[in-house]
This record gives C-alpha cells, structure tokens and sequence, in this order.
C-alpha cells in the first residue's frame, strides 16, 4: 500500500546510562513502590497520589459495576416471558432506571478517566503527579458522596423514570426519589468536571521535556478530548437538574405544560449533555485500543495525526449533535435536519479510526493474549454500533426505531460493546504495571471470548426485535417477540459469568500470580520504563522523550537499541531515556 | 510527528508568572466606565423611551461592562494564548447551546403541522 | 518579575513557573465550566422569554428594583477592591492586602444581607408560587371582587326571570357561570401578585384572567396585560438564577474571609502564593460579570420608574413605614 | 411460561404507502452498512492470520498514508451523506400530508394509560383505530399528563404526544389487517399496556363502522358482536346495563321472544284493542315498544315488560339501543350470564378479534397494584 517512509530517526546526542536490568526478585522484593511505602488505612484514604486515587476508584466503579448488572440481570428475567417472568410493573420501571442510572453515571462515566485517567495519564507524559492532586481526591470523595446518593435513593425505595428523567412524568407524577437521584447526577456531575479540569491542566502542562502534543500517546489526546467534553457539558446538565428539582420542590414548573412550560426544553438541555456524554464514555475507550493495538502488533499506529485529530474531531462535533435525540420530539424540522447533518459528519471520525486501527494491524507481527482479544472484541462490535447508528441519525428511519429496542442494541453495542471491552482490555493491559502480578493467560483469554459471544448473543437479537417495533422499556410484550428476548436474557447469562471470571483470576493474581517484571509487554509507553508497581513519585528524574510514542518498528526495540543501533548508547524504543536509578530498588 | 531530537523544554521555561502590575491608573480609568455604564443600565431602565429595545440595550451594556471587566480587572490582556483560548470557549459553546436551542423554538412551526 | 517570586514549590511541579501558570489555568478552565453553568440558565430563560414577553415584564415588575440596584454598586466596588487586593500581592504588601480582602469581603457580606432583605420581603408579599397564602391585602381584594361577581350572577339570574326564551336562557347560563367562579378558592400567588403590581404606579398591565371572566366587556387590549400562570414561570426564573448566584457569592465570602484570616497569619509573606488571591480574584469577578446579566434580564426588563425604586429601597431598609 | 412461543416473521407487516418508502431506504442503508462492515472484517480477519506473530518476521514499520485517509475519510462521508439527503426527503414525506389526509382528520388523546381516539365524525374508542383502507388520514394528538409516543409499526410511523401541544403523523393505509399499536415513551407504571390494535377496514366496512352496525366476520363464520365505538355498541351495553338480556337472551326462555333478525320482517302482533295485526319492524316499531310495551304484544307472548320513559333511556340512547338489535343476526344474542361491558382499555371485540385475525394477540398483562394507577 501507499506509505509515506518516514526513516527511523538517528540520535545525535549521547544518552549518560543504559537502562537498568530487570530486578532480581530480590530487588523485587524488597524494593518499597506506591502500593506499601506507607500503609496506614488513612494513608491510602488521604492519599493524594494520583496512582492509589485511581485504585480506589477502581474498587468503587467495580462495586457500582455489579450492583448495576444485577439490575440488568433482574430485566432481563423478567423479559423471559411476554406477561413479565418475576417482576411487577413498577419494579421492573424501577429495575431498568437503576439498570441506566448506575451504569451511565456511576460506571462507563468515571470508569476509564477515574481508573485508567487517573492512573497513567501522569505516567505516560512524564509528569510526577497531577497537576491537581488535593483537587483529584476530592473529586474521587465528591464521587462517592454523589454515589452515596444514588445508593440511598435505591434504599428508599428507588427511582422509576429512567436515566433520561423527562418531565412532566420525572417532576410531576413520578411518586419516586427523584430529587436524591437529581442531587446524586450534580454531584458526580461536578466530580467528572474536576477530574476533566485536572487531566487538561496535567497535560497542557505538566509534559516532560520532548514531550510535544505529536509525541503524546493517543490516549492521552482521547483523554483529554473527553476531558474538553466533561468540562463545557456537564455544567449544562447540572443547571438542569437544578432546575427540574427547583420545579419538584415549589410544585409548579419550568417545564410543566400546564402552566406554559416546555418540557421541550429539558430535553435540549438534557441532551446537550447526555449526548456529549457517550463520548466521555467511548473515547477514552478508543484511546486505550490504540495502546493496546500498537503494543501486539508491534507496529506504529497508522496515521497519527488522523486518529489523534478524530478524537479532537469527535468532541468538537459532538457537541452538535444533540437534537438527533429529539425528532419525534415535536422538535423544529430544520432544526433536525442541522441536527442530522452534522450527525452525519460526526460519523466520520468513528470510521477513520477504525479503517486506521485495521491499517495497523497490517505488516504487524500479531500476538493474541487477552487484552488483545479484547480490543479485537473492541474494533469488531463497535463497527456495528458505529454502523448502526447511522439508521437513527438519519431523519427517515429514526422515526420506525426511535424508542425501540433497535435503540437499546445500537446503545449497547457502542457502550458495552465498545466500551466495556475496551475497559476489560486497558485492565488486563495495565495490571501488571499496577499490581506488579500477571495474571492467568488462559482464564482471560477464556474470559474475552466468553464476554464477546455471550454479548453477540445478548443484543443482535435485539436488533430484529427493535426493526419489528417492540418498545423499549415494556416489561411486558406481544409474544411474537418472546423469542428474540430469551435468546438475549440467554446471552446476558454468558456475559454475566464472562464479567464475573476477571473478578476470581485479577484477585488469584494478586496472591498466587508471578511478578511481572518492568515491561512484560515490551511495551514504549514511558509508564513501562519504570518499575512495576512504580515507585511513589513515578520518575526519580523527569523522563525525556527523543521520539514518537509507537516506534514497535525498530524490531524488538529494546534489546537492539541497546546494542547501539539507534545511536551510540541505550534509549528505549520510545526514545524515553528514563534518568539514572529509577528502576532500582530503593 | 516532527523529529527534531532536542528535547522541547517549552513548560519549563520561567514564563511570566506575575502580570506586570500596571500603575493603577488603568484599573480605575477601567473602574470608573464600569461604574458609568452601571448607572447608564439603571437609567435605561428606569425610562420607558426606548420600549422594547430596553432589554437588547441593557443587555449591550452589560456586554461592554463584562468586556471591560474581564479585559483590565482580570487581566485577560494579558494572559497567555491558553487562558483566551479557554475564556472564549467558555461564551463560544455556551453561544452555541443558545444558538441550536432557540432556533428550535424560532423554526418549530415552520413547514410543520 | 518573575526573579523576586519566592515560596515553596510543590512536589510534582519542576519550578515556580511551571506551578503558578498552571494553578492560573486551572482557574480559568473551572470559569469557562461555570459559564457554561449559567449560560444553561439564560438559555432556558432567553426561551421563555420570547414565548411570554408580557407576563416576564409583569413579573420583573414586581420585583424589588430598589435594593437590587444599590447591590449592582456593592457588587461592583468589591470588584475594585479585589482587583486592588491582587495588585498589593504583586507587590507583596501584605498589609495592603489585609486590608482590601477585608474590605471586599465587608462589600459582599453587605449585598448578601440585603438580598436576603429582598427574599424576605418577597416572601411577606407572599410572592412563593405554590408555598406562599393570601396577603391580607390580596385576601380582601379577591374577597371584594368574588363578592362583585356573585351580585352580577344574581342580577343576571334575576333578570333572565323577567325575559324569555333563548335570551333569558343566555342570561342565566351566564349568572351560574359567574356565580361557579365566584366560588372558585384563590390561587394565592396569582392574587399577591395582583396586589404587588397594582401598587407599582409605572405598570399598566392588568390580568388576562379578571379580563375575560370579570364583570363588564373586556377593556381594550393593554400593552401589559398578563397571565398570572406566566408570572409564576418568571418567578421560577428569578428564585434559581438568584439562587444559583447567591450561592457563589456564599462560597465567595467564605472564601475571602479564608484568605484574610491567612494574610493575618502571613501565609502570604511568600508572595509567590499571590497565585491564590489572584485565583479568587478571578472567580469574584465573575460572580459580578454574573449579576451584570441578571440585572437587566430581571429586575430591568419590567417598567420600573427611579423614584419607586427610592421608595422600595427606602421601605426594605425601613426608612419609611411602609406605604 | 415457554408453552406457546410464537415464531415470527423476521419482518414487520408492510401496510402503508409511507411503510413501503420507509423500507426502501432502510435497506439501502442495510445494504451499504453491511458492504462497509464487510469489508472491515475481512481485512481485520486477513491481517490477524497473516500477519500472526511468527519467528523471525519482523514487523514493517508504516507510519500511514494520506492517500488512504482521505479515501476512508471521503468516501463513508459521501455515503453518510447520501443517507442525509434520502433521509431528510422522506421525513419530510412523513410530516407533511397532503390534503386529503388534513380533510379526513382523527385525533388522539394520550392519558396515562390509554388511548382515546376520536374520528372525525367524532366516534370514539379506546386502545383501538379503525381506518379505511386506501384512503389518507392525518393523526393530531396531545396528551392529557406526560409525553406518550403514539407508534404503529406496520405503519413505520411515530410521533410524540406531547402536553399542551399539538403534533400529529398522517397514514395511508393499503393492507387490510389489524396491527400494533404502541405507545413508545416511556410513562410510567402501565406503559406497557398503554397499546391497542389498529384496524385498516375496506371502505364499505368503514362505512359501517360509521354508522354503527360494522360486523366483522371471523374465520370461524361466527359473528361477534359490535366493535368498540361504534353506536350499536353503546346499544349493546344499555341493552345489559337495562337488563333486557335477562328476558331477551341467547336461551330464549319463555319470557320474552327472540330479537334476532327482526329487522324489517313482518311480525304479527296484538294491539292494545286486542286484534292481531301484521306490523313491519321499523325503527318506529322498535322504538315504540320499547316505550310503550303493552301497545303491540308479539303474538303468544305475555304483555309483561316494563315500559322504559324517557327519564330511564333518553332519545339518544334509545336510538343506540335500535341500532343494536337492528344489527343482531340469528345467534347474536348473548347468553343471560355473559360479561360484559369491555374493561377501558383492553375492549373485548379487540382481544376476541385479534384472538382470530392476528395470530399474535396483546396479552392482558399483571394489572398495576398500587395507586397512582387510573387518575
């Protein structure tokens, strides 16, 4: 194929010291890192390291994870029989609203940034710390205090308008919690602002030197498109939740009918946000796909600078986008026509990327280990979500499929499918470097092709279903689409148990798994370069980086560098010549 | 990418870290318009001459006022290139949001029903 | 200027520099969120507003035109002083610096203490949609009215008796259907708020409801009349987004009265850690640039006249007792 | 639970003219969507086999292509683009009726949980429409509390009903049939059992239906008796709410004679003075002796029924009730002990049609326990 040769660049410069060897176990053992160099409860709890703030995040959204497809689990049961198998009425409005709410807000929101964000945002631009860290453990306590509040209202007696929460129903005749569950949405919403305003501050910056926007992994440049998006958007929901509650409270309304409200208008300010939001959940998740791509193909990304921009792209136009949600809504036709159009463009930078992740693969030398299969999971079912969603960006056919369950498949395909996957492969690929263990290569192999067929399985025959017309949020249905719904409930299953296993073998490793060494992937990522786990301040000097972040080229890059191949003496394939004594044990 | 191999060292530099503090003239020569185009808003809005364009008007007012204020008392004129970035993607979305939600309700008849 | 910063760096930053642009930063990135916070609420305001420009204009009138404007000056002399504030910690005279946090922080607590003035005197007019009862004014108004309209009913039932036929039948339908609403309980927001704009002498409008049931043919078409269902949707408007900016000016005075106490103790004998006041600097003087659009999109959109103003401000303050 | 799963088509009945456009489109995007997934797939399968980690191999080191990217960025684009345009077109198509369809106007009230649905000539049902086949109509609805979402899959149509506003769909109907009908936004307890059936009738049928005497026949031969709104429907439920059925009834004691069929025959009758006489069964005959029961007595019958004045069964009624026994064929009389009137909602010729014509009938879900049910 047509490629623009770009040489490997030569080193005009002297590097002072070839990199440390592996640790002997000794070392290994011995050596204090950020995990045990203190270890009172209240120095993890007070902690301002952005590395233990990422783990608790970690516990945390794993915790709201389950609680979540518990609730899930409890629809999908209860869709077994056309007449609802287990559930009344208003425990399954209940059961899907807890299914939305705790997932969106309390999972594929904070989950990647707060975990992954958190965590390696620093390490892999050579920064010692956020550039906020009183500011980032607040915002993990913000969090949970907005948590708390969702936990409450489900305690209670729980909230049945759905995540969306229109009016009138969410303000006038839901008798549910809705107030909790708006305190609950400001709240986390307020803490996805901090942690957005931080990740942009680090990476404006707190860059080691040679660490310029063209060299930045492109996690990194999808992190901080979703940290753009998580700053301008969110606020906007926040008002709105304001104002839905002030309009509870005092009983008469901004958005009530009955006395010249438009609950129109939630709507457009709803979805300012919540559309913005499916891209805080995906592109971090496109983000952590290009590191794992690269790492097992060993290859450099194909088109840098497309990838990097679609990012940036796609949080830009994103922002525009939001009225595809509203069509039917009674919302101004050539308003909507806008609104498809420039649905339609941003389109386009989900399609680059995935064309550029399969260019990547090309001329590689392709390994398969689980954070792999993952991202190969990744690329395969968010090709359909991507796709279809094309069908309800477009005017025409989104007035047969809004609200039905061909809605529900497309969500899922890019948030589960695309996302979840891309978390399970950021996990499984960054664990060593966070815990130190590897982990069992034949259970989360095992576990990806488990989670991708129960998935398929779960939410294909949802599109049928959604063609045919069943609405969402039925608890009960015609019973010509039983079939479909126990083919899904029997996917959920699979996935269900696909979910759980990384739960059993992460925690095995922690006990019984075998150290993994500094950079078991041979990876170029700068968080490689240093010891696993890292120690408390990541770098004991400041890293410099010579060269772009995915030079797998060089063909096995470490061990030929060494020899002198790049220049007179050793620098890491990323061109990262970490400085004297970060890998030994202290 | 480019591929000099000279490590950027741009953060690092001793950027300005103190607005030079102009003599206080400009601020209260900036104060004083504030203040006059405070009490310009309220006379506006105290006369019934200019009927319905009372509000654009004001609101012209309370434009300039913001731009004063943000320009000399926050010192915006001197801040680096990030800072207006930042500043003016705050109004530019914010204009946006109005943008796309009042044509709905300025279009929604339109062609329709 | 930058040669004479001294105070402590912190662990993860390399140098002063580094520090101090990105503390700027991120104070300037929390602004572009908050005007995106606002702007939400102006957004969903600007909507009403040209869906019902008559009632909002009825509802800005009825509000407390007096106390808001003294606070429009407050509000911007606590902006000088924090600029002067900052300026001193340039130049890291504390002393100065004391002083102008002080001052600034006494501004804000002044407008704070006359906007709850101006919450509580809405409250007496009982201007609370839905929370609020009967102002005895309002009570005995709506009583006298309700009164009028069954004497019609009356009159008009006993005049259908001397008629006949579709005539008659026509009167008496119309006597039931004023005496049916005379009966009607009030909506007591709807009558306060009659009474509240009655007695500001430059509004002219009067209630779309008196004008189409009321007694009498409907009087020609006023320039103001209003929905009072409307006036309520105002005042949704104008209880959050004052809230809303309450809420900051709250956070605000701790904030301040934070530093100050810090001055005392020489926190900021570093003068590189200006960086903090310039920060609060900073958000002060957007909670102003704030107030700058409520005070037109509020208080000045309705028909007010300078000497009701004196007057009301005269009466929160208890100059005068009352009317 | 499992007993009887019924396999369905894998896609919807096609009975509109919008429906037909609709799937056009639908497929195209189909078509193309599937050639570009496609083709991603292939590629990620070859370079996962051929490319696989071998010994030896060393990867090639390409940094990426302008050509490539403008092509992958240009030619989706034109595709997406092409979407657009069709797309906007028949949305357009979807919201725009044409004349005919504003002149023959229904309307729908969204009330949580029902449908009211309103001809225009003003016949009422519930939780059921029934159209002309072959000729436009428009739908204007609003809702009386939240925003419901009145959705007709054969149709391919949707609109939300939104409070104290006014949005509305038009239809042309060209299948006969009896569809789904969905309310889909969400509404609350009883959302999912906020659905109907639409029923596309021929226009004679419709004519019928109109004039209150509409009967379907089902497959069986039987007929059931008058569908929901029509005027010989409110007949049939005085007809029970009156207590007429506990003499005039399928068992045809010996209290009372047989109403079936006596439309226009000649019946022999005695008179007040005595003497039998011949009468035809006019509405005027009907009407009478359901005024005046002892002015003619059917020969062999005792003059036992109570008179019913105006007071019990005003004009109206009455005329509902004639209209009713007009329209009973032989068998039509329901038996003393059956049930009736329909429960709001789920009207019982609905379900019993739909047990027949539809093979998939809406079952009658859980009723919602707590309150906040009907308002």
């Amino acid at each position: 194929m047509a490629v623009d040769e770009v040489p490997i660049p030569k080193l005009d410069y002297t590097p002072q010291t070839i990199p440390e060897p592996e640790p002997t176990p000794e070392q290994a053992r011995t050596r204090r890192n950020y995990l045990n160099h203190t270890t009172s409860v209240l120095s993890w709890l007070l902690t301002v390291d952005h590395k233990r703030i990422g783990l608790m995040y970690l516990v945390a959204v794993t915790v709201f994870f389950l609680f979540g497809g518990i609730a899930a689990g409890l629809v999908r049961v209860n869709l077994v029989s056309p007449h609802g198998a287990i559930l009344e009425l208003d425990q399954y409005n209940k059961a899907f609203t807890a299914h939305g709410t705790i997932m969106l807000f309390l999972f594929l929101i904070p989950v990647i940034p707060g975990v992954l964000g958190n965590f390696f945002v620093p390490m892999m631009i050579g920064a010692k710390d956020m550039a906020f860290p009183k500011l980032n453990l607040a915002s993990f306590y913000v969090w949970a205090i907005g948590a708390s509040f969702f936990l409450w209202q489900l305690i209670v007696g729980g909230l049945d308008p759905g995540w969306t929460l229109y009016p009138p129903y969410s303000t006038k005749y839901s008798h549910t919690n809705v107030l909790y569950a708006g305190l609950g949405i400001f709240i986390t919403g307020f803490s996805s602002i901090l942690t957005g305003l931080n990740i942009i501050a680090t990476v404006h910056k707190m860059r080691c030197p040679g660490m310029s926007w063209g060299r930045m992994p492109l996690f990194i440049w999808a992190m901080y498109a979703t940290s753009v998006i998580q700053l301008l958007a969110t606020p906007v929901l926040a008002v709105t939740v304001t104002m839905a509650a002030v309009e509870k409270v005092f009983g008469v309304g901004i958005f009530d009918p009955t006395i010249g409200g438009d609950p129109i208008l939630f709507q457009h300010m709803f979805w300012f946000y919540s559309h913005p939001a499916v891209y805080i959940m995906i592109l971090p998740g496109m983000g952590v796909i290009n590191e794992v791509l690269t790492c097992f193909s060993r290859k450099n990304i194909f088109g840098y600078q497309a990838v990097a921009w679609s990012s940036v792209g796609i949080a830009l136009v994103g922002f525009l986008v939001w009225g595809h949600h509203m069509f039917l809504a009674g919302q101004g036709y050539y308003l909507g026509m806008v609104f498809a159009f420039l649905t339609m463009l941003v389109a386009v930078p989900s399609a680059i990327k995935v064309f550029n992740w399969t260019a990547t693969l090309y001329g590689g030398s392709i390994s398969f280990p689980a954070p792999m299969i993952h991202a190969i999971g990744f690329i395969v079912l968010f090709t359909i979500g991507g796709l279809t969603g094309l069908y309800l960006g477009t005017m025409g056919t989104d007035i047969h499929l809004h609200d039905t369950y061909f809605v529900i498949a497309h969500f899922h395909f890019t948030m589960v499918g695309g996302m979840m996957f891309a978390w399970q492969a950021g996990l499984h690929f960054w664990w060593p470097k966070m815990t130190g263990k590897m982990y069992s290569d034949f259970w989360s192999r095992l576990a990806a092709i488990v989670m991708i067929t129960g998935f398929a399985l779960t939410f294909l025959p949802q599109f049928v279903a959604g063609f045919q017309g069943m609405p969402r949020r039925y608890p009960n249905y015609p019973p010509e689409f039983q079939v479909y719904n126990i083919l899904s409930t029997a996917g959920a299953t699979i996935q269900g148990f696909g979910y759980l296993m990384p739960v059993f073998y992460l925690t095995a490793s922690l006990f019984f798994g075998r150290a993994a060494g500094n950079n078991p992937w041979k990876a170029t990522g700068l968080e490689w370069q240093v010891p696993s786990p890292p120690d408390a301040h990541n770098f004991k000097d400041i890293p410099e980086v010579y060269f772009g972040p995915y030079e797998y080229g060089v063909p096995d890059g470490l061990r030929l560098v060494a020899d002198g191949h790049l220049g007179k003496k050793a620098v890491h394939a990323n061109g990262a010549h970490t400085g004297a004594g970060v890998t030994n044990g202290s | 990418m480019d591929h000099d191999h000279h490590p950027k060292t741009d953060v690092h530099t001793e950027e300005a870290v103190v607005h030079d503090v102009a003599a206080p003239g400009p601020t209260f020569v900036a104060f004083f318009f504030i203040v006059t185009l405070a009490a310009l808003a309220l006379f506006v809005g105290f006369s019934d001459g200019l009927g319905p364009w009372k509000l654009t008007a004001n609101l012209a007012i309370a434009c300039v006022q913001a731009g004063i204020l943000a320009f000399y008392l926050m010192d915006l004129r001197q801040a680096d290139k990030v800072t207006w970035l930042i500043a003016a993607s705050g109004v530019f979305w914010t204009s946006l949001f109005f943008l796309f939600t009042l044509t709905d309700y300025l279009t929604r008849y339109l062609g329709v029903l | 200027m930058a040669a004479n910063v001294n105070g402590p760096v912190a662990h993860h930053f390399n140098n002063m520099g580094q520090q101090l642009a990105t503390v700027r930063m991120g104070m300037w990135m929390f602004m572009a969120t908050e005007i995106l916070f606002f702007g939400g609420a102006f957004c969903a305001y600007a909507v009403y507003r040209l869906m019902y420009p008559k009632d909002f204009e009825a509802g800005s009138a009825a509000l407390n035109v007096g106390i808001a404007s003294v606070n429009t000056f407050l509000l911007l002399f606590s902006s000088l002083t924090i600029t002067l504030a900052i300026r001193a910690a340039y130049t890291s005279r504390t002393k100065a610096l004391g002083r102008y946090l002080c001052l600034t922080t006494l501004l804000g607590v002044a407008f704070l203490g006359l906007k709850a003035r101006e919450y509580h005197m809405d409250y007496e007019e009982g201007l609370i949609p839905n929370v609020s009862t009967l102002s005895p004014e309002a009570k005995e108004k709506h009583a006298a009215r309700m009164a009028a309209l069954a004497a019609e009913g009356d009159r008009l039932e006993a005049e259908a008796k001397t008629k006949s036929g579709s005539e008659a039948a026509e009167l008496r339908e119309r006597g039931i259907e004023l005496k049916a609403r005379a009966a009607q309980p009030p909506v007591a927001f709807n009558e306060n708020v009659k009474v509240v704009l009655s007695h500001n002498k430059a509004f002219k409008g009067r209630p779309l409801d008196e004008q189409t049931y009321d007694v009498g043919t409907p009087s020609a078409a006023n320039a103001h009349d209003y929905d009072p269902f409307k006036v309520q949707l105002f005042f949704m408007f104008y209880y959050s987004m004052t809230g809303l900016h309450v809420l900051h000016m709250i956070i605000g005075v701790g904030l301040l009265t934070w530093q100050y106490v810090l001055t005392r103790r020489g926190f900021f004998d570093h003068n590189a850690r200006f960086v903090y006041i310039e920060v609060m600097s900073l958000y002060w003087h957007f909670v102003d640039m704030v107030w700058m659009f409520l005070m037109p999109l509020l208080y000045l959109t309705g028909p007010h006249t300078a000497g009701e103003a004196i007057e009301m401000f005269k009466k929160s303050v208890g100059m005068t007792g009352g009317h | 639970m499992f007993a009887a799963i019924d396999l369905p088509t894998v896609l919807p009945p096609q009975a509109s003219e919008f429906a037909r456009q609709y799937d056009l489109l639908f497929y195209y995007i189909t078509a193309v969507c599937v050639f570009g997934g496609g083709v991603v797939y292939a590629l990620l399968t070859y370079c996962c086999f051929r490319f696989a980690k071998k010994e030896g191999v060393a990867p090639q080191r390409i940094l990426g292509s302008t050509k490539l990217e403008l092509i992958w960025t240009i030619v989706p684009l034109i595709f997406f683009l092409t979407f657009f345009v069709w797309g906007a077109r028949l949305f357009d198509v979807a919201i725009n009726p044409p004349q005919e369809a504003k002149d023959n106007e229904f309307f729908v009230f969204g009330k949580q949980w029902m449908w009211k649905v309103q001809h225009p000539t003003g016949e009422r049902e519930n939780n059921a429409m029934h159209i002309p086949v072959n000729r436009a109509m428009k739908v204007t609805g609003t809702s009386e509390d939240v925003i419901h979402d009145f959705g007709i899959p054969a149709f391919r149509s949707k609109f939300d009903v939104v409070p104290g506003r006014y949005t509305s769909a038009w239809y042309y109907p060209t299948k006969e049939g009896t569809y789904h009908l969905f309310c889909d936004q969400y509404c609350g307890q009883g959302h999912s059992q906020m659905v109907g059936k639409v029923h596309v009738l021929s226009q004679s049928d419709y004519a019928d239906f109109l004039a209150g005497t509409y009967r379907r026949q089902n497959p069986d031969g039987s007929f059931p008796h008058p569908v929901d709104g029509s005027a010989s429907w409110r007949g049939r439920k005085l007809f029970f709410k009156l207590n007429c059925i506990s003499c005039h009834n399928k068992e045809s004691s010996a209290r009372a004679p047989s109403l079936e069929g006596i439309a226009g025959q000649e019946r022999a009758v005695r008179d007040d003075a005595g003497k039998t006489i011949n009468i035809k069964a006019s509405d005027e005959y009907i009407a009478l002796s359901i005024r005046v029961p002892t002015k003619h007595v059917r020969d062999g019958w005792k003059p036992i029924m109570p008179a019913f004045s105006t007071r019990q069964v005003g004009e109206q009624e009455l005329r509902d009730l004639i209209l009713y026994i007009k329209s009973l064929k032989p068998g039509d009389l329901p038996s003393r002990n059956e049930y009736t009137p329909a429960p709001v909602g789920g009207s019982v010729d609905a379900d019993s049609l739909s047990q027949q014509q539809n093979p998939n009938p809406i079952p009658m879900p859980p009723q919602p326990k707590k309150e906040g049910g009907t308002k």
